[in-house]
């Protein structure tokens, strides 16, 4: 029974790169924290892939490791778009940035 | 057999919600998506012989962070209604640069992958058991740092979403920090 | 000290007016006016006692030369030149008129001076030229008669800029010492050949001999030995020409007469112009060796000589005028070198300093008296009340017309005619212009006598008396210029010539022998020239008598420097001979405002074109910056794109990388 | 050996003397700097008086890892310069009494650090301290000009510091490239020149090499395409400042090209030389002629500074002992000529507040002895006998001449530019009818008379007696040096035993180097030409 | 005990910051804020201390500790220790309320945790994890004043891009445990080297590249540093300009192997970020600006010595300090003393608006010793002399030229000379340019003053002296 490794492997590339549209086309911080995550966790499928193509869990113990970045790095994210939002009254990433004081 | 109908249905399923999540308007229903795209992965962990780590992903991931987002939306009740600029969807001239750079990217990568085609080996199932063992004896430097990382995000979120609270009217002139 | 091994010093010639000059220049501020007077006289007269004395025992102890040698000044490679004395009998005869005249001309500027503003300056000046012009004539190498040649230039610029404040002076002063610098120049150059063929002290120029027979010289381009002795040569007349005003270089002297009187009494009569002649002199052997070279000087000699009679011819300003005719005179001078005639040349020199100098001081006195009127035709009938200083001036302009017999210029001039005709590199054509000059320079010379001291006053101008300082050293003056002539009777008079017989130790072998001709052509000659003199003072009484001088319609103020000179005569060629041949005005014309133009747009290059190139990289750096700049707007998305496009071109890179 | 440290040392800890007596009082800053910048000189002219034994060496080790060692190397060529540094630096000090009015401790600071910087050129015989104190010199400078200068101090400042640092590059990479090579060929890690001259470099290694570092000198000597820094710097830095800038740090340049560019890649350079001459003519007339219609006093000196340095590279690259000692000759009378016409620039500046010429006129009525000395430094500056100028031109138009008939006339035409605007700078000033702007200016001080007056009695000093300088110059040789036929004499070394024909002078007369090799100088006044061996023969050089 | 002995460090630092967490609530103290600074500094020299001494006395073929994690390696301890020493340089320099105390300086403390395990990392996932600590606690180092809206702007956009960032380092590190089947950097090492490198292997590489050019600011990936850099505290800047970017690079060591294949990429970057960086800050007027586009062109230097590589190449002349990571290692610690000082000048003095270069010219006045600090740290930026930055360039520009390379020291050095003019402007502002009406208050404690002083004296004794920082890397 062969698993489908390499389809895993061109399934997370194609997840990855959806992510990585999305990071670069929506204007939301929260979109965009999302698409990070999307692609943090097509990087996560990789390494499962890759852990069952060799076989060894290491992969799968790296996908653990990944998952409380994801998290830690969401936290923190969405504590600060809602002081953005709270601040600049909208979470639109090109208003934020054009609002320059100086 | 079984694992390749389901991985293939769960792929399909994956790619669609994961696109949706980019497209759609309402805040909500990107969140929503996501979750099920969360499944969707969850399945191919299934069919690829890693049943500790699908139950991880939609425990850990959908179940906590989801929310997480799922909360922050609501509160915000970013409903994406017509005029906010915010959640527009991307107009489609914006698009095409990114998309042409994304498409590219995907390409290059899946004819690297193709080119290599490294024998398929036969997979050994991840039970929890092995995995715990693997976890505590060779990465456990691995799960200190991970540890750190929770307590770090935990400390960030109190830290800046304290000075969120305090509504602005009564915001207390804050000695300024070295600036 | 001042003998070393029983012989004078010879340094102490040239130190003392040094050390007056130094004296005055340091203690300038606390000294009263007249105390530098003094001080300058004093100095001048020391030297002039002890340049008798060097050369009394010189003379007397039948020495060829002294070399007093101080210490190792240039030595760079072929370039040798120490900081050495030389003294000969055309030493003596340089120093004896630079000292002496000079010596007269102090005590005469003495109280020409009095009451001036930069009286300390004059003096100061004054003093520094006299040692200049002493380290001049006593230097043992060119290379520190170069020192005293440029140090002379340099205080005929100060003096002739004295009064400083109207700027035709400054103007006056810079062109006299740009256009001697010229000359300088070449003589430079001259003396880098001297160097590296042959070495620059006077006791080597015996090798040139060598140079003249070897046909092929390394280091000089394929040049052969007779060529380079042209160049050379060349350079040297033209270096003469530029301290001597000759025809080339000679539009410096009349704008020169700026200056004081004494100045150009001294300078510009007596001892400056003349160094060009002692140049030659003490390179005769050089230019012996190629008879083009002696051709070349010759016609210099005679072509000036009759440009400057001509020019004298028309001027009015009495100053002018005898400017011009001490370019003629020296124009004599540089013919008698071009014929071979170095001893009659520096005779010459010896009898012409007396007469010229005597002239410009009688000028001074008049200019003085007239309270500053220089223009003659504003003069008249001073015979009556400046005695002294006509008799005085008379005798002057009769030696310089060479008024046969009794004045010294007569003898000088003829013994250079004669010469001109008979010695091998003479030419009769030569000696027919030279003869034509003489006639010009008889009626020039006393047409400023009948206009200025004959008739009847133009002008009623109170004439104040001069005191004795400006009159006794015109008598002195007077009596040398006609004794000074019997120094070299000429052969047929059954005498022998004392002058070139005693030069003969100097120069030689290489001294013209005038075999040509007999006797009786000398006699000839003698008579012609006398003829000519007498007749030139006929045509100038005819011309200029009281009873019916032609008054030119009133002349229009002194010729101002600038080339818009007022034309005081109807007359076409009167106009062009009075601007001297307009070649001032070609020379300001030319090379003058060429320069200007050429500066002016160098500058303007350096400004716009060198700094621009500098901007321009300033340009493309900051145009570059915008570029890159341009990305830099805040947006998060935008820097997302960036990096994606990053990742992209890294993954291409790799992939087509790998691929070749 | 500490004869050496201290002469860096004195100016190092001066900066702290000067800095507490600074706080204490104003006035005891400047007289600090004083007595500093005297005993600094002190030390230099016993230095000059050993040196004459032979080169004063001392070496301490500083990075030995990547073969730096604290290599101090005076023999006469450096003596004499560093002589010149202290004398001027004492000059500087003087001039600048009462000039500077603000700031007064900060100034000397940075006077005593630059003068630190110019010593440690002067001395380094270690390329990578040579090349330390080649920038330490550049800030100082810049501070000097940039907070005390005048109106358009910024912009120059700026542009100076852009110029010489972007110079310095190519040297940097020149030397480095020396380095490794030096390293692969004999394994050994060192910076010090002596041993970095032994190494073999390929013509075009020579080529680039000779390029990188004479690129990096010529801009701060100005040679002619990259002079458009000197005179904005000149004009606007202070008084003191364009005195160092002028007499010191265009020296810098040139002795950069001798004692390194030259010996380092003696093929390229005879390859060369026609081009330099090339620059260095054209940077003589260009001088002159740019000179002549400038409006501002300090600019036209400054233009004129580009005409005498056009001489002293003309001399360097000459190639002959005639043409060495005239350039060495001219870099010292250069200093000491054109800083005093920017003192008395400065003083007149001082006076009225203006450099401009039309403003200025007739004003030696009012300042005689002012005038004076403006006199006597115009006439230094366009040669005039008696000074020492007049002996340097004479030496390099001399060995211009033995080089090549026609390039020695071609510089004889290039003092007669100099008269002219030598002269205007006097006649604009002091002479015609007297402006109405000015009305009785204060004439010299007593220190500013003895400041000039020093300058006069030096310069008719050499004038009269240029063996002083020419002397050490002959100092006999270091004999720790390998005395290979490559002699590390200071300047124009020829490869002799390589074959290459030294086209510069004819197999008859003695080859180049001889000239170079430092011997007692009465040896080479004797050696004159005779007939049967002429001046150096012209082929074509190839 | 023997097993977990060499964790010792990094144990002490994390329980240590947390310990200094649960102190932070006791908010009665008064001056609880000099209290929890001289603990954590207490910390941060214990965790040197045991450091050094865990590793010292290695055997050449240093062993993996930690389960192959961390190596002993000298280098990255030395590495690990400086980035130490920058950590209690900022506990000491840096202001902070008393009631934000706890957090700010456990923040520091964890960030220096992930530092030292960035630095010894040789295992893929250390790299990640090593990294992500580093740049969380950054996260919120940099939005520490939420009160401020810049810091605001700043902090999320760091975030976000170095989310993107970690995303593409995360999938390359996919790809390349795909190829290898290891995450032992070692072991990847040999099986590149004994195979030549597959296509996947290859872009697994190249994405991990956009991780780290993203870290080190490289041009195509150096769009955040001006914002950040503005937005955030001075002292944390600093930080991010130095050592963040020092750890990324002792990270990288090991993956020197990529030369053969990955040249061209890592020589774009560094050349790249030389013109890129110094042409960016020409017109800037914004002081922290200019001294962000200048960090990334001295990362370009960097490059430069980092493509040197350590082994001696075949025709490189016998060097043996000198090599390029010899050059990298002086270079980041001269660069880090230098940039410190400067960014921590620059955050003492108040201002409602950014900084710009009119008010530096009220410092120049008011202020000396702050003025002459920034001077001595600016000189030494701009690589002059006496600065201990001249002599780190000049290593890494001979360790290339050393290496063969010729025309990226050439881009190097014009490029800096580009730079130096506006490290000029800075100069022309501090000291030269007439006092103007805006006149900023300038908040820096004696202690703070003290440190400035004592690195500024640093800077100059390195500078004078660059032979002890080469003895310290041999010491250990």
């Amino acid at each position: 029974m062969t698993l489908p490794i390499n389809e895993a492997l061109i399934l997370s590339c194609i997840l990855f790169s959806i992510g990585v549209l999305g990071v670069v086309v929506r204007r939301n911080i929260i979109y965009v924290l999302m698409c990070i995550e999307i692609m943090m966790n097509a990087a996560g499928l990789a390494f499962v892939a890759a852990s069952a193509r060799h076989g060894s869990l290491d992969g799968q113990a790296f996908f653990l490791f990944v998952l409380p970045v994801a998290a830690a790095e969401v936290a923190i994210g969405l504590a600060i778009a809602l002081l953005i939002f709270q601040r600049y009254k909208t979470l639109d990433l090109w208003v934020v940035a054009r609002t320059k004081e100086a | 057999m079984a694992q390749n109908i389901l991985f293939y249905l769960a792929a399909v399923m994956a790619v669609a919600t994961t696109s949706m999540v980019v497209i759609t308007r309402n805040a909500v229903y990107a969140v929503l998506y996501l979750i099920m795209s969360l499944f969707a992965v969850a399945l191919v962990f299934l069919s690829l012989n890693a049943p500790f780590l699908a139950l991880v992903e939609i425990i850990v991931y959908a179940g906590a962070i989801m929310v997480l987002f799922l909360f922050v939306v609501m509160m915000l009740n970013l409903q994406g209604q017509r005029g906010d600029e915010a959640t527009k969807r991307p107009t489609r001239r914006q698009m095409i640069v990114p998309g042409a750079l994304a498409l590219l990217l995907l390409i290059l990568i899946v004819v690297s992958l193709s080119a290599g085609t490294p024998a398929a080996t036969n997979a050994a199932l991840s039970d929890p058991k092995l995995l715990g063992e693997l976890l505590f004896t060779k990465h456990y430097l691995g799960v200190k740092l991970s540890g750190i990382i929770l307590l770090i995000g935990t400390i960030g979120g109190l830290h800046i979403g304290r000075g969120g609270s305090i509504p602005s009217t009564m915001e207390k002139p804050i000695d300024d920090v070295t600036h | 000290m001042f003998y070393n091994n029983g012989l004078p010093a010879l340094w102490l010639i040239p130190a003392l007016p040094a050390l007056g000059a130094l004296i005055i220049f340091i203690f300038a501020s606390r000294m009263p006016a007249r105390a530098a007077g003094i001080i300058a006289c004093s100095a001048i007269s020391l030297s002039f006692l002890w340049v008798l004395n060097v050369g009394t025992t010189l003379v007397l102890g039948n020495h060829h030369h002294f070399v007093e040698h101080h210490w190792n000044w240039i030595a760079a490679g072929p370039f040798q030149g120490s900081a050495s004395f030389y003294f000969d009998l055309v030493t003596f005869a340089f120093t004896f008129v630079v000292a002496g005249v000079g010596l007269l001309i102090h005590l005469y500027s003495y109280s020409y001076m009095k009451g001036d503003a930069g009286e300390r300056r004059y003096f100061g000046y004054f003093n520094l030229f006299a040692a200049a012009m002493l380290v001049l004539v006593t230097a043992e190498n060119a290379f520190f008669m170069f020192l005293g040649w440029e140090g002379v230039g340099a205080c005929s610029f100060f003096l002739i800029g004295h009064w400083y404040q109207k700027s035709e002076n400054t103007v006056a002063a810079t062109k006299a010492f740009l256009v001697t610098r010229l000359g300088d120049i070449f003589l430079l150059i001259g003396l880098f050949l001297t160097a590296t063929l042959v070495g620059v002290s006077f006791s080597q120029q015996s090798a040139w001999t060598q140079v003249a027979t070897s046909s092929f010289i390394p280091g000089f381009g394929g040049l052969t030995g007779p060529q380079l002795i042209l160049i050379t040569g060349i350079c040297f007349l033209l270096g003469a020409a530029g301290k001597s005003a000759q025809v080339p270089l000679q539009v410096w002297l009349p704008d020169a007469m700026a200056g004081p009187t004494p100045v150009s009494a001294l300078i510009h009569a007596a001892t400056m112009v003349t160094a060009g002649v002692y140049l030659i002199a003490r390179f005769h052997i050089l230019f012996a060796l190629s008879p083009n070279l002696m051709l070349a000087v010759a016609i210099v000699g005679v072509l000036t000589a009759f440009y400057g009679a001509t020019s004298a011819f028309v001027q009015t300003d009495i100053k002018r005028i005898l400017a011009y005719s001490t370019i003629s005179q020296i124009g004599y001078m540089f013919l008698g070198l071009g014929v071979g005639a170095w001893s009659l040349a520096v005779f010459h020199f010896f009898t012409h300093a007396f007469y010229k100098a005597l002239l410009f001081m009688a000028a001074g006195t008049v200019i003085h008296s007239l309270h500053n009127e220089q223009n003659i035709y504003n003069m008249g009938g001073l015979r009556t009340k400046l005695k002294g200083t006509y008799l005085a001036f008379l005798a002057g302009a009769a030696s310089l017309a060479g008024i046969p017999f009794i004045t010294a210029g007569f003898y000088s001039k003829d013994a250079i005619l004669w010469n001109t005709l008979s010695t091998k590199w003479g030419s009769p054509v030569i000696y027919g212009i030279a003869m034509l000059t003489a006639l010009m320079t008889a009626i020039y010379s006393f047409r400023l006598i009948f206009v200025v001291f004959h008739g009847t006053p133009r002008k009623d101008i109170h004439v104040h008396l001069p005191d004795r300082l400006l009159t006794w050293p015109l008598y002195i003056l007077a009596f040398f210029a006609i004794v000074a002539g019997f120094l070299n009777l000429p052969i047929v008079f059954g005498v022998t010539p004392i002058w070139e017989h005693s030069f003969a130790r100097v120069f030689g072998e290489w001294q013209a022998e005038p075999l040509i001709h007999s006797h009786a052509v000398e006699w000839m000659a003698l008579l012609g020239s006398g003829v000519l003199a007498l007749g030139g003072a006929g045509i100038a009484w005819l011309l200029y008598s009281p009873a019916k001088a032609p008054m030119p319609e009133p002349a229009g103020d002194i010729a101002t420097v600038e080339n818009n000179t007022p034309a005081p005569y109807k007359a076409v060629w009167a106009n062009f001979l009075f601007h001297g041949w307009k070649m001032d005005g070609f020379y300001n014309k030319t090379f003058v405002r060429g320069f200007r133009i050429t500066s002016g747009v160098i500058a303007w290059i350096d400004r716009v074109f060198v700094d621009g190139i500098f901007e321009a990289i300033q340009a493309i750096v900051r145009g570059f910056h915008a570029l890159v700049i341009f990305f830099q707007n805040g947006r998060v998305s935008r820097y997302a794109m960036v990096m994606l496009f990053g990742a992209v071109a890294i993954i291409t890179i790799l992939l087509i990388g790998s691929q070749r | 050996m500490t004869l050496l440290l201290s002469l860096l040392l004195i100016p190092l800890l001066g900066t702290a003397l000067v800095g507490l007596s600074g706080w204490v009082d104003r006035n005891f800053a400047r007289v600090a700097t004083l007595i500093i910048m005297i005993v600094d000189l002190a030390v230099a002219i016993i230095l000059m008086a050993r040196t004459s034994g032979g080169p004063v060496q001392v070496i301490h080790p500083w990075i030995p890892s990547f073969g730096v060692s604290f290599n101090l190397y005076v023999d006469g060529l450096s003596a004499l310069l560093i002589l010149l540094t202290t004398f001027i630096g004492v000059i500087a000090v003087i001039i600048s009494w009462n000039e500077i009015k603000e700031k007064v401790t900060s100034f000397h600071i940075w006077m005593l650090l630059l003068q630190t910087g110019i010593l440690i050129v002067f001395m380094a015989r270690d390329m990578m301290l040579f090349y330390f104190g080649w920038e330490l010199m550049l800030v100082p400078m810049f501070f000097l000009i940039g907070v005390w200068g005048h109106e358009e101090k910024l912009y120059s400042a700026i542009k100076f510091f852009l110029f010489t640092f972007t110079g310095s590059i190519f040297m940097l990479l020149a030397l480095l490239y020396v380095y490794f090579q030096h390293a692969a060929q004999t394994g050994v890690l060192t910076f010090d020149l002596t041993q970095l001259l032994q190494t073999e470099l390929s013509a075009t290694a020579q080529t680039w090499v000779f390029l990188g570092l004479f690129v990096g000198f010529a801009v701060k000597v100005p040679i002619f395409p990259l002079h458009t820094w000197l005179p904005d710097a000149h004009t606007q830095a202070p008084t003191a400042g364009s005195l160092i800038l002028a007499g010191l740090l265009l020296k810098t340049g040139v002795y950069g090209i001798m004692r390194i560019t030259i010996p380092m890649a003696p093929a390229a350079a005879v390859y060369f030389t026609p081009w330099i001459i090339g620059l260095a003519l054209i940077g003589i007339f260009y001088g002159a002629l740019a000179a002549y219609p400038q409006r501002d006093f300090k600019r036209l000196v400054a233009y004129s500074s580009i005409a005498h340095l056009g001489f002293v590279i003309l001399g360097v690259f000459v190639g002959n002992a005639a043409g060495y000692q005239g350039a060495v000759l001219q870099m010292v009378n250069h200093g000491l000529a054109t800083g005093a016409l920017f003192l008395i620039g400065g003083m007149l500046q001082q006076r009225t507040h203006t450099r401009l010429f039309e403003m200025f006129g007739g004003l030696w009525r009012q300042m005689p002895v002012l005038g004076g000395f403006l006199l006597f430094f115009c006439f230094a500056s366009l040669g005039i006998p008696g000074t020492g100028n007049f002996i340097g031109e004479l030496y390099v138009m001399g060995g211009a001449f033995t080089y090549h008939p026609l390039v020695g006339a071609l510089t004889v035409f290039g003092i007669l530019f100099a008269a002219a605007y030598s002269l205007r700078i006097f006649l604009a000033t002091m002479h015609g009818p007297e402006t109405t702007a000015f009305k009785n200016l204060p004439d010299a001080s007593p220190r500013e008379t003895l400041a000039l007056g020093t300058l006069v009695a030096a310069l008719v000093a050499i004038g009269f007696f240029p063996n002083l300088v020419t002397g050490p110059l002959y100092y006999p040789p270091d004999l720790s040096v390998p005395q290979s036929g490559r002699a590390t004499t200071p300047a124009m070394v020829m490869p002799v035993e390589t074959g290459t024909p030294s086209p510069v002078l004819a197999p008859t007369s003695p080859p180049l180097h001889t000239y170079l090799l430092p011997m007692n100088s009465n040896q080479l006044s004797d050696q004159r030409f005779d007939i049967a061996s002429l001046s150096p023969d012209q082929q074509e050089v190839r | 005990m023997g097993h977990y002995q060499p964790l010792l460090p990094d144990l002490i630092l994390a329980m240590g910051a947390t310990f200094i967490l649960l102190l932070g609530p006791l908010r009665d103290s008064q001056n609880l804020r000099d209290f929890l600074r001289w603990i954590s500094l207490g910390l941060v020299a214990a965790t040197a201390a045991t450091l050094v001494w865990v590793n010292h006395g290695m055997a050449t073929p240093y062993p993996l500790v930690g389960e192959g994690w961390l190596t002993t390696a000298p280098l990255h301890t030395a590495f690990a220790v400086v980035f130490l020493a920058t950590i209690a340089w900022t506990i000491l320099a840096s202001t902070v309320p008393d009631e934000d105390a706890g957090e700010w300086y456990s923040m520091l403390l964890f960030l220096g945790t992930g530092m030292i395990i960035l630095a010894r990392a040789a295992n893929l996932a250390a790299v990640f994890l090593g990294l992500e600590v580093l740049s969380i606690s950054l996260y919120i180092l940099i939005a520490f004043r939420y009160s401020k809206r810049s810091s605001l702007r700043g902090g999320i956009m760091y975030l976000l891009l170095a989310g993107f960032a970690s995303g593409f380092l995360l999938f390359g590190m996919a790809l390349i445990y795909a190829v290898f089947g290891t995450l032992q950097i070692a072991e990847i090492r040999t099986l590149a080297l004994a195979t030549d490198m597959g296509p996947m292997a290859k872009v697994g590489f190249g994405l991990l590249l956009v991780g780290v050019g993203f870290k080190l600011a490289a041009v195509p990936f150096h769009m955040w540093t001006p914002e950040v850099y503005e937005s955030s505290p001075g002292t944390v800047t600093g930080l991010i300009a130095s050592s963040s970017k020092g750890a990324m690079l002792a990270a990288f060591i090991p993956f020197l192997f990529l030369l053969e294949t990955h040249w061209s990429i890592i020589w774009l970057f560094a050349a790249l970020s030389m013109v890129g960086g110094n042409l960016l800050g020409l017109r800037e007027i914004r002081v922290k600006r200019i001294l962000a586009y200048s960090s990334i062109a001295h990362i370009g230097y960097v490059l430069t010595g980092y493509l040197a590589g350590d082994t001696l190449s075949a025709n490189a002349a016998f060097l043996p300090s000198i090599t390029g990571v010899n050059a990298v290692f002086f270079y980041v610690v001269a660069y880090a003393a230098s940039i410190l000082g400067a960014f921590a000048a620059l955050g003492y003095i108040q201002g409602e608006r950014d900084l710009t270069l009119r008010d530096l010219r009220g410092v120049g006045r008011r202020n000396p010793v702050l003025a002459f600090c920034l001077l001595i740290f600016v000189w030494s930026l701009a690589g002059l002399p006496p600065a201990v930055g001249f002599f780190g360039k000049i290593y890494l520009f001979s360790a290339a030229i050393n290496a063969g390379y010729f025309w990226l020291p050439l881009i190097g050095l014009l490029g800096s000379a580009i730079g130096i003019y506006y490290y000029l402007r800075i100069i022309v502002h501090l000291f030269m340019m007439p006092a103007d009406a805006s006149d900023p208050k300038v908040h820096a404690s004696t202690l703070q003053e003290w440190v400035m002083l004592g690195s500024a004296v640093a800077v100059i004794a390195l500078g004078l002296f660059p032979e002890t920082i080469f003895s310290f890397l041999r010491a250990f």
